[in-house]
């Protein structure tokens, strides 16, 4: 294609509209690469992108999945490319090495979508996500507002090397300061459910005075309150997650049933991906750099409602 | 009834008091062994004499034995076969250890190929070094096709080259015409004479009586490790060989005069199988006709290569894939087994070529080896009864006089014969109306043997009718009361052994009237130089 | 003189058969030697609390028992693949599919319990009878067949699930599964043993037996130790094959069904990695993944001692990356003291 | 007399003889089937723009050979391990080790890039050899021995990374890399060629001379061949084993270096499964997964094969569980499209 070639920053700096903006009259091809459909969460934000896209009937939105590969993903923006897409979403699987990549694309005038994880540097066009240090801190926070008068728990980490496992340990540990909530054990559950139950069985037999678990994900919150179940600890002792996917299987159908004691929705950007890239090509208007999601505690109380909402 | 020998040659080999036990079981009791340069020794024994053992000592192949081995009067300990090597030692294994994927040249210069300056390996003048030690040993195979596409004969004679290459002073050559037949086995003599001509010290192990008579000088003889006898090979009759191996007189060797034959058992009529796809040195029926009785064992017999093999293979469903023209008739009935299964199923039985990759799982024990072809019968609702199975093993090991400690032992830690034995048993277990047996005694002592021709021969009189692909002439005539030929994986004639000899199978296998003169082993040389090119490793 | 002959060897006859009886002693627990070795590492490690053994407790060794019952079960299947020099690597793949198939079709399709389990079963024999056909009719190596099916197998089930976990609840209204199916996760005799343990155990046994005593094992046996040499002697490889790796579908399946109960979800990925733990199952157990010899009671020592490791790791909270290394040396070693065995 | 014998003689040999010529010719170029095959029908599928076969371009073609260079590399090493009848699951656990020593040498610890990439390297080396002597020299088998050496591997790299990936800033203050190490994600000859399917073709190349020429390659076939022949022979078949596998490290920590070098990162996690790519890519060249049997040249091929199979389908914009639905059953296939030689 002919368009982007002399474009140089076309999908750039805040001020103007990208050159490849053709208005409601065009068809827009947009490349979602995404950075491994196994996480629920992820796999719930290609839905939330594919819905929203639905209601606009000049977008074509393309997936594909990295399988948590950097190299992959940076193989798969690369075929985006060679088929000249007019946008890029990207969920990073991880920052610096997706970075050269995703400005690649930057340069040749696509606009790009950054979302969940951002990458290096600015040659981005906007940057949509929660984030994870402040989840977590909440996390923290509320555990404090539970147990006012301190308490002893253990927190169930994802996957060791993983990113948003080590800012929602940092961000957790920011939230407990001054509360003395004493963190008696940590262990590692890969963010599965099976792995989260073993894990707990362990440490509620090597840690029987635990009150609480926190843990990194809703999912590995479950396989913690089926440890507790067996246990017959469930009752008393309280399990909170993170993610709130508003799907059967997700945190907040948990926290309605009274599994999960409370979980922090973790937005997907989805839906605000395709808004933004609607804003782009087709009002061809700008769009700002950064648009942080805020997060929401879901407790037995509002769980139910905030369910309905999001899948309204 | 030793013999004095004259010391005026130096021992080339003195092996003194020589021990070495299998986990408690002694293999080689105190042997004292010597070797003379350009003497033929042959060393006779009984399978599971120790006669492997002892040669593998010498070899450098087993390290961890007690006594003395001495080259040259300076005594040695060698660390592994390369160490014994550099001493100037070969040894020819009984167990053909080829690498099925290399090519001929790659496999008999394993381990010392020959380099370039550039330090990679010096294809042409490997080749040309292996067609030059082929011929010596008088055949002429392509130096670049894969062992694996060899015929079992072929392999031995590539194994013997691969010895002579090493032109070492000690060849010992162990049972290395096992799988020729004779018109082989002539041009391995040749060979045997250059060597001891050229001073090489031979030892010559080999189960056939009258090839011990033809080329040894002297003969010793072993029983259960140790020395129990030493001859002069050219005096020694093939009975007293036989008495001091078994430790009694073996009687006759032959079963001779079967009982009436019966109804005809197998019929095929002109068999002709076009492979479904051409595998490069096999030679697949090609026109065979021939009938056997119940009660009857018939031969079957061919230069190397003749198709025997093939036949049998076909008749019990393990041939190539392929078209079928003739028929095959079992009762009157006509066939088509496809696999060994039916075959089995249909009352056939085979005691294939190569045990060690046909017939054994050599870590499995001789129990579980020897009623695998029956467990099904046995089984009671698909459960396996060891009581009867047990029995059965048992009933096996006495009849064929298997030697061995215990029937949980693995097949492997057998001596070669009694290996052989196990493969046998295994046949007769599944009470077979046609028995079809390929090469049934390679490797096996005159006293198995006879047990085994004892047994065919109760066989043939309880009606069963018996196929015998063998490479030993003397076999054949003496067991077979009809003998086919075949050449070219074409059944040419037809030999009572009443009237015909050794001479006569032999003469008409090449399809000359003179036997064993040069030309036609030449000619039959010249047929194995077409065999056709395969493709190299990688 | 034949006295003489004869004599010495009696004398010898019944050395070595006191040795051998001692060396095979030896063999017939030396499958376990790995598990005792780290049980009573474990038991020495094990936190104590008011004077009780943590690792010890019956409520701590049964959760040892139940978190490895999954990989026990698919060990036990692999291990008649292996012992016909087969592998599977298809098992994790085939759990997450049966998953997914039970929850789909009690949640979504309003499945009754037993006609769901029925149907995922099949499902998982059929899937492994295809792999068997695959590699014992047309000859491709099983190694590159289940690498292929593992990914065929997570495709349908990302396809089938929509990609997200699908949730089990219970009851008896539409999109619910009936309470019965709960049970997997539930544990008996006053809440002490799980019942996916008991289901293990009752598989570990009959696996035994039938290893032990059935003509079928024999014919398994004889692939494994010369597929040439069984052929001939009218063993049916083929078929002897392809069922075997039918039975390690059907087990892997049944796994599934399993974890479906337990976690009250069946998600298109789970399972991932656990062909990787059932293969070092059944190698530390001492079977021979050249294939024809080997034990399923020492697959089951070996599940166990994986399990045992992970549950003392984490009871000691060792640092997860440590937990890396130790596991796999840990391995190694098991591996190795299997290797005494004299045998080639 | 004579003639009538040897002429019916004649007539077949040469029938053989020709029938074979074939069949070998056909042999020569059989690992290349499945490549050709699949790349046919990429360019047949391939999206076309601007009249454009938009596969087929120079630019997407080297993203094609870019994307499987590491791979490729690692698979090479494989191919040598394959070959001995053994096998390397821990390649891409060396991999990632590799890559976060790369990162954590040159920017935490200020090393330049060629002591950190020859530290890096040697490190890889060492730990393939300690691998080769756990199963040559223990005998241990070398499934078991890789996969714990995955595992340790993956520790030692999230130890050493601080289990965060780490990022590479270039520049010559410190905490940052050689600028000359981003090289590894540059590409030459303007713009056009990527430099790591450049290292991937020189590897291969020297590899596939090397396999021809070589008397070590003779013994490596020899091995994997028949081993005890081998032993007789007088290779020194523990050395070469070993030497095998230290190769393979080498090669798998060689890939770590270049992936660093294209990410800009060294991950602990990197690489993860690459080993059954590699393993794949060996399979479908048509190398025996039993040893003895096989070529470099159709390692290649295989890979390249994989390669284009990703490429077309995320082109075809393929639904990603469909995609691995597809790659399963394309594994199967190019496996056993080598199936028809007619060896064994
Ligand atoms: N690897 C082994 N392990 C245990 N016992 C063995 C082993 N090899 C040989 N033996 C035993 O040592 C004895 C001698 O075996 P050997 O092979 O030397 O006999 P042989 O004279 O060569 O017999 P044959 O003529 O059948 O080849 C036999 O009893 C055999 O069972
Ligand atoms: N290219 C080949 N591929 C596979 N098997 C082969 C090939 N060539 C020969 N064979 C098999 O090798 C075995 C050995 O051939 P063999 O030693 O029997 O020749 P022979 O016995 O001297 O002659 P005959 O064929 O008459 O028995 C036979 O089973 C034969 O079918
Ligand atoms: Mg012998
Ligand atoms: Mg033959």
């Amino acid at each position: 294609g002919t368009t982007h070639e002399n474009s140089g920053q076309g999908g750039s700096s805040a001020g103007q509209a990208p050159a490849n903006c053709k208005g409601p009259s065009g068809h827009y091809l947009i490349g979602m690469s995404q950075a491994n459909n196994a996480e629920p969460y992820r796999e719930q934000m290609n839905k939330d992108i594919q819905n929203a896209a639905k209601a606009i009937p000049q977008f074509e939105v393309k997936i594909s999945d990295a399988a948590a590969d950097d190299s992959k993903q940076v193989s798969d923006v690369e075929n985006f490319l060679t088929q000249q897409i007019d946008l890029l979403i990207i969920s990073p699987n991880e920052a610096t090495p997706l970075t050269a990549v995703v400005k690649k694309a930057y340069d040749k005038g696509i606009p790009v979508l950054v979302l969940d994880r951002k990458v290096d540097g600015d040659a981005y066009t906007e940057f949509i996500g929660g984030d994870n240090v402040d989840i977590g801190r909440q996390a923290g926070e509320h555990m404090k507002k539970l147990f006012p008068n301190g308490a002893k728990i253990a927190e169930i980490r994802g996957l060791a090397g993983s990113t948003p496992a080590k800012e929602r340990q940092d961000g957790f540990a920011k939230g407990i300061e001054g509360g003395n909530i004493d963190i008696v054990a940590t262990v590692d559950g890969d963010w599965l459910r099976d792995k989260g139950q073993a894990q707990a069985e362990a440490v509620i037999q090597a840690h029987p005075e635990i009150q609480a678990i926190y843990s990194q994900n809703d999912p590995m919150g479950e396989g913690a309150y089926l440890a507790l179940k067996a246990a017959g600890k469930e009752k008393t002792v309280k399990v909170t997650g993170i993610d709130g996917l508003p799907i059967p299987s997700g945190g907040i159908k948990s926290v309605e049933q009274g599994r999960l004691a409370a979980t922090f929705v973790y937005p997907t950007g989805g839906k605000e991906a395709i808004a933004a890239a609607k804003t782009l090509l087709i009002d061809c208007k700008t769009v700002p750099k950064t648009q942080t999601l805020p997060t929401q505690l879901v407790t037995k109380d509002n769980a139910a409602d905030v369910y309905a909402k999001a899948n309204s | 009834m030793d013999i004095a020998v004259d010391d005026a040659v130096a021992a080339l080999v003195e092996m003194t008091g020589v021990r070495k036990s299998y986990g408690g079981a002694l293999a080689c009791r105190d042997i004292d062994f010597t070797l003379r340069a350009g003497e033929v020794h042959a060393l006779l024994g009984e399978n599971g004499a120790g006669k492997s053992t002892l040669m593998k000592i010498l070899a450098g192949e087993i390290t961890d034995h007690e006594g003395m081995v001495a080259i040259d009067g300076t005594p040695v300990r060698f660390t592994s076969p390369v160490d014994a090597q550099h001493a100037g030692i070969a040894m020819i294994h009984q167990e053909l250890d080829l690498v099925p994927g290399l090519s001929v040249a790659e496999n008999i210069f394993l381990g010392r190929e020959p380099r370039t300056r550039l330090g990679t390996v010096d294809v042409r003048r490997m080749y040309r070094e292996t067609r030059e030690l082929l011929a010596a040993t008088g055949v002429a195979l392509d130096p670049r096709r894969p062992v694996g596409e060899l015929r079992t004969g072929e392999q031995q004679l590539v194994t013997i080259a691969k010895a002579l290459g090493l032109d070492a002073r000690v060849l010992i050559m162990d049972e290395p015409s096992s799988a020729l037949s004779q018109a082989e086995v002539e041009q391995l003599f040749v060979v045997v004479e250059e060597l001891r001509k050229a001073g090489t010290g031979i030892v010559y192990i080999s189960h056939r009586m009258e090839e011990i008579g033809r080329i040894a000088d002297r003969a010793t003889v072993l029983r259960n490790g140790q020395v129990v006898a030493e001859f002069d090979a050219r005096a020694m009759t093939a009975a007293q060989a036989a008495e001091a191996m078994v430790g009694r007189s073996v009687q006759t060797l032959f079963h001779t005069e079967g009982g009436e034959p019966g109804e005809i058992v197998l019929e095929i009529d002109d068999l002709v199988v076009h492979a479904g796809r051409v595998r490069p040195g096999r030679r697949e029926p090609n026109g065979i006709t021939l009938t056997v009785r119940a009660g009857e064992i018939v031969g079957l017999t061919g230069l190397l290569g003749a198709g025997r093999t093939e036949l049998l293979e076909t008749l019990f469903g393990a041939g190539s894939r392929g078209r079928w023209s003739g028929r095959i008739l079992l009762d009157g009935k006509p066939i088509h087994p496809r696999k060994p299964r039916t075959a089995l199923k249909l009352g056939m039985a085979m005691v294939p070529e190569d045990r060690r990759i046909a017939g054994l799982a050599l870590e499995h024990s001789v129990h579980a080896n020897t009623v695998l072809s029956i467990v099904d019968r046995l089984a009671v609702a698909g459960v396996a009864v060891r009581a009867k199975e047990t029995g059965a093993v048992r009933e096996m090991v006495e009849r064929l006089k298997i030697k061995l400690r215990s029937i949980r032992d693995a097949v492997g830690t057998l001596s070669g014969g009694n290996q052989q034995k196990v493969v046998f048993g295994r046949a007769l277990l599944t009470e077979p109306k046609l028995l079809l047996l390929d090469e049934p005694t390679r490797g096996v002592d005159i006293g198995a043997k006879a047990e085994i021709y004892q047994l065919l021969g109760t066989a043939a009189e309880q009606g069963i009718a018996v196929l015998l692909a063998s490479s030993e002439l003397a076999e054949l005539v003496g067991v077979c009361d009809r003998v086919i030929v075949l050449r070219d994986g074409r059944s040419v004639a037809e030999l009572d052994t009443r009237q015909a000899g050794e001479a006569d199978l032999l003469a008409a296998s090449m399809g000359v009237a003179e036997p064993g003169t040069d030309s036609t082993i030449a000619a039959d040389m010249v047929e194995l130089a077409e065999s056709p090119a395969g493709e190299g490793t990688s | 003189m034949t006295d003489l002959q004869t004599e010495p060897n009696e004398r010898l006859e019944t050395k070595t058969s006191t040795a051998t009886s001692i060396v095979s002693m030896l063999f017939r627990f030396q499958s376990l030697f790995g598990l005792v070795a780290v049980f009573i590492v474990a038991v020495l490690l094990s936190p104590v609390r008011d004077g009780a053994n943590i690792f010890v407790s019956s409520d701590n060794l049964f959760n040892v028992v139940r978190a490895v019952s999954e990989i026990g079960i698919i060990a036990v299947g692999m291990t008649f693949v292996i012992l016909i020099g087969g592998i599977d690597l298809s098992v994790g793949a085939v759990l997450g599919l049966a998953a997914v198939g039970s929850a789909v079709l009690m949640v979504n399709d309003d499945f009754g319990m037993w006609p769901a389990i029925l149907i995922v079963l099949a499902a998982g024999l059929v899937f492994g009878l295809l792999q068997g056909i695959a590699s014992a009719v047309f000859g491709i190596q099983a190694f590159i067949v289940t690498l292929a099916g593992l990914q065929i197998a997570r495709g349908i089930a990302r396809i089938w699930s929509g990609g997200q976990g699908v949730a089990i609840a219970y009851g008896d209204g539409p999109g619910e599964a009936p309470v019965s199916f709960s049970l997997l996760g539930e544990r008996t005799f006053n809440g002490l043993v799980p019942i996916p343990a008991i289901i293990f155990v009752v598989i570990a046994v009959l696996a035994i037996l039938f290893l032990r005593t059935s003509a079928f094992a024999r014919h398994v046996f004889a692939i494994g130790g010369n597929e040439k040499a069984a052929r001939l002697s009218g063993v049916p490889v083929t078929r002897v094959k392809v069922i075997v790796f039918g039975l390690c579908g059907l087990l892997s399946a049944l796994a599934g069904v399993i974890h479906a109960g337990q976690l009250n979800q069946g998600g298109p990925n789970d399972g991932s990695g656990y062909e990787l733990d059932a293969i070092a199952a059944v190698v530390i157990g001492g079977t021979s993944l050249s294939g024809g010899r080997g034990s399923v009671v020492g697959t089951v020592a070996g599940a166990l001692l994986l399990g045992v490791l992970n549950n003392i790791l984490a009871l000691r909270n060792v640092d997860p990356n440590v937990q890396l290394l130790v596991k796999g040396l840990v391995i190694v070693a098991a591996a190795g003291l299997q290797r005494l065995r004299p045998a080639s």
